[in-house]
């Protein structure tokens, strides 16, 4: 599955990059791109920078994680602005970020790592 | 409207959130991030940079630029729905002879499509749709924008961070709320001069 | 319920750090104490490093959020070593903190947060 | 056992983590996050550092320097099991004339009052529940240990973070097991000597 990566979106710099360092740690074969705050100080997200880090991940096939509602609508509007195939997922961001990587490390299909991120679906 | 007016309407609705984002901060504290303020001035800022330095001759500019400042620099939840509003209007506005009540519902419509609230969420929508339909009717005035704006007041919060501390949230009125009826005050305002 | 306190335990430094400036933002008057890594480089979690944190945290009763397994572990030896009140959520770390803090801030009751902290439980 | 055969349990446990440092991260690898190795290389040192200066004179003492070290230093899952092992055993090392074999079997009830693991769960407690039954019949041998760690790996992980990856945790030893494995060897090492 080297084609299928994973975008995480915070409102936080320091959320994103302690998230990269956690699944880098399980899934150093995985194409990870994190963005967090609107910079290093600044708490929100931004449309711009998602999409930034959408095109900069190698691969084509996206799993997107994000923190808050507001993180969400920026990344529906990247999605939809974007030519890759990206789908996001209402699970928590630390846990399920961790999981779907850890499972794309192990070659685990798609469809499998849906099936387990559906366990811990939340209304977010 | 006309690109004139347009860029008039920006003007001032860039004074009102300047002159009145600490408010819009002190709205954001009990039901949200204390960050309203913050964000609608950093985004108005770049879109009056924007105007100041591309000089749109078109409507159609215009609403462009405005989008795509407020899409990237505001950096709370009302940057996209912001941007997708005037991106709504954008689209409709490029139909032939579409009455500007009709290019205002289609900004609400896509603030809908992106942040899925309902009416009586306790969202900007609660302004935008009494002025659409005031718009309608040719009867939009101030006191109806502060009406509607005064309504989110008691409403329970459903979409956005205010919606995560529940009942808390009534008896305030809402941050997004509040700066909507700025910028239809300040449609207003342009439209008179 | 000013005596009502968070502590957040991560793996990574700069998650716990980065929770930690999300949540003041909404909850400033809210005693938050986090515990991220065994230090700013290593990932991991440490029993004294929680006890500490639970110490130094003003409240006495503590709601108590982590992201994986083995923190909820070390969490559970610090608990039962502390005369604190500590209860652990099995919670999303970052949107369960989140809304506890959100919620202490608005003054609502720990058997109200509870409530919604249970329509997020997942099985960590 | 006593003081000195527990010091040189230890050291002798501290020897075959350091060797086989790189082989336990490895095995924590595919089914892990890759630190197993140095989680006990690090846990280890701590311990043996502990001894040469505290110089325990009591198998109390050495139990209890064991765990806090391990509890503190570790870093990973390994840290409160093993620390909760050690502490187990201290607490029923406490009793008079109790054997043994029952002063193991209350590391291991420590570990699962932690973890919460059963049987073929595929954690460290697949070495220690085969152990503790061998001991319990005089039978413990180097080979009954392997057999234990080696049994771990067609099992399908249900705690840890091996149980992540599902059913690719199968086919792989379980590191923790292996480190357990290392534990008893060196245990039965240092009665012998
Ligand atoms: N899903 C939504 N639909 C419509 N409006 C929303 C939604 N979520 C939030 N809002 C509006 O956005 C405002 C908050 O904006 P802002 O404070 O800038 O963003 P954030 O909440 O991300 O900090 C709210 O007061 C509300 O009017
Ligand atoms: N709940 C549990 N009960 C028993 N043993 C466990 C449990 N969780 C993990 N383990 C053991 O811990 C080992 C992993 O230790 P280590 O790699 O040091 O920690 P971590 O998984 O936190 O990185 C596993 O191989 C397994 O034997
Ligand atoms: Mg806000
Ligand atoms: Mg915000
Ligand atoms: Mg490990
Ligand atoms: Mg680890």
């Amino acid at each position: 599955m080297a084609d299928t990566g994973i975008i995480i979106i915070s409102h936080v710099y320091e959320i994103a990059e302690g998230i990269n360092r956690l699944i880098q740690e399980v899934a150093g074969d995985v194409s990870i791109k994190v963005v967090g705050g609107l910079s290093k100080s600044e708490i929100g997200t931004s449309f711009d920078s998602i999409l930034e880090a959408i095109n900069e991940n190698q691969a084509d096939n996206l799993l997107a994680f994000y923190d808050l509602g507001s993180a969400k609508m920026n990344l529906e509007m990247a999605k939809e602005m974007s030519d890759k195939s990206i789908t996001i997922y209402d699970v928590p961001l630390v846990e399920g970020s961790y999981i779907a990587a850890a499972l794309l490390q192990a070659g685990v299909s798609k469809d499998d790592i849906e099936q387990q991120l559906k366990e811990i679906q939340i209304a977010k | 409207m006309n690109v004139e007016t347009g860029i008039r309407w920006m003007e001032l609705f860039n004074e009102k959130v300047q002159a009145e984002k600490d408010y819009l901060t002190q709205l954001d504290t009990p039901i949200g991030d204390s960050d309203h303020g913050n964000n609608m001035s950093r985004g108005m800022t770049h879109v009056i940079e924007a105007i100041e330095t591309q000089k749109p001759d078109s409507l159609e500019e215009l609403l462009k630029l405005i989008t795509t400042n407020l899409l990237s620099k505001v950096g709370g939840a009302s940057g996209p729905l912001y941007g997708s509003a005037f991106m709504g209007m954008l689209k409709a506005q490029k139909e032939d002879n579409i009455p500007w009540s009709a290019v205002i519902k289609s900004g609400l419509e896509s603030i809908q499509k992106r942040g899925k609230a309902e009416a009586f969420d306790k969202t900007m929508i609660d302004v935008w749709i009494p002025v659409v339909e005031a718009l309608e009717n040719n009867q939009l005035t101030d006191a109806v924008i502060d009406q509607a704006v005064e309504s989110t007041k008691p409403l329970k919060a459903k979409k956005g961070r205010a919606s995560y501390v529940g009942e808390r949230s009534i008896g305030h009125i809402d941050p997004g709320a509040y700066s909507s009826g700025l910028l239809f005050h300040a449609m207003l305002e342009a439209e008179a001069e």
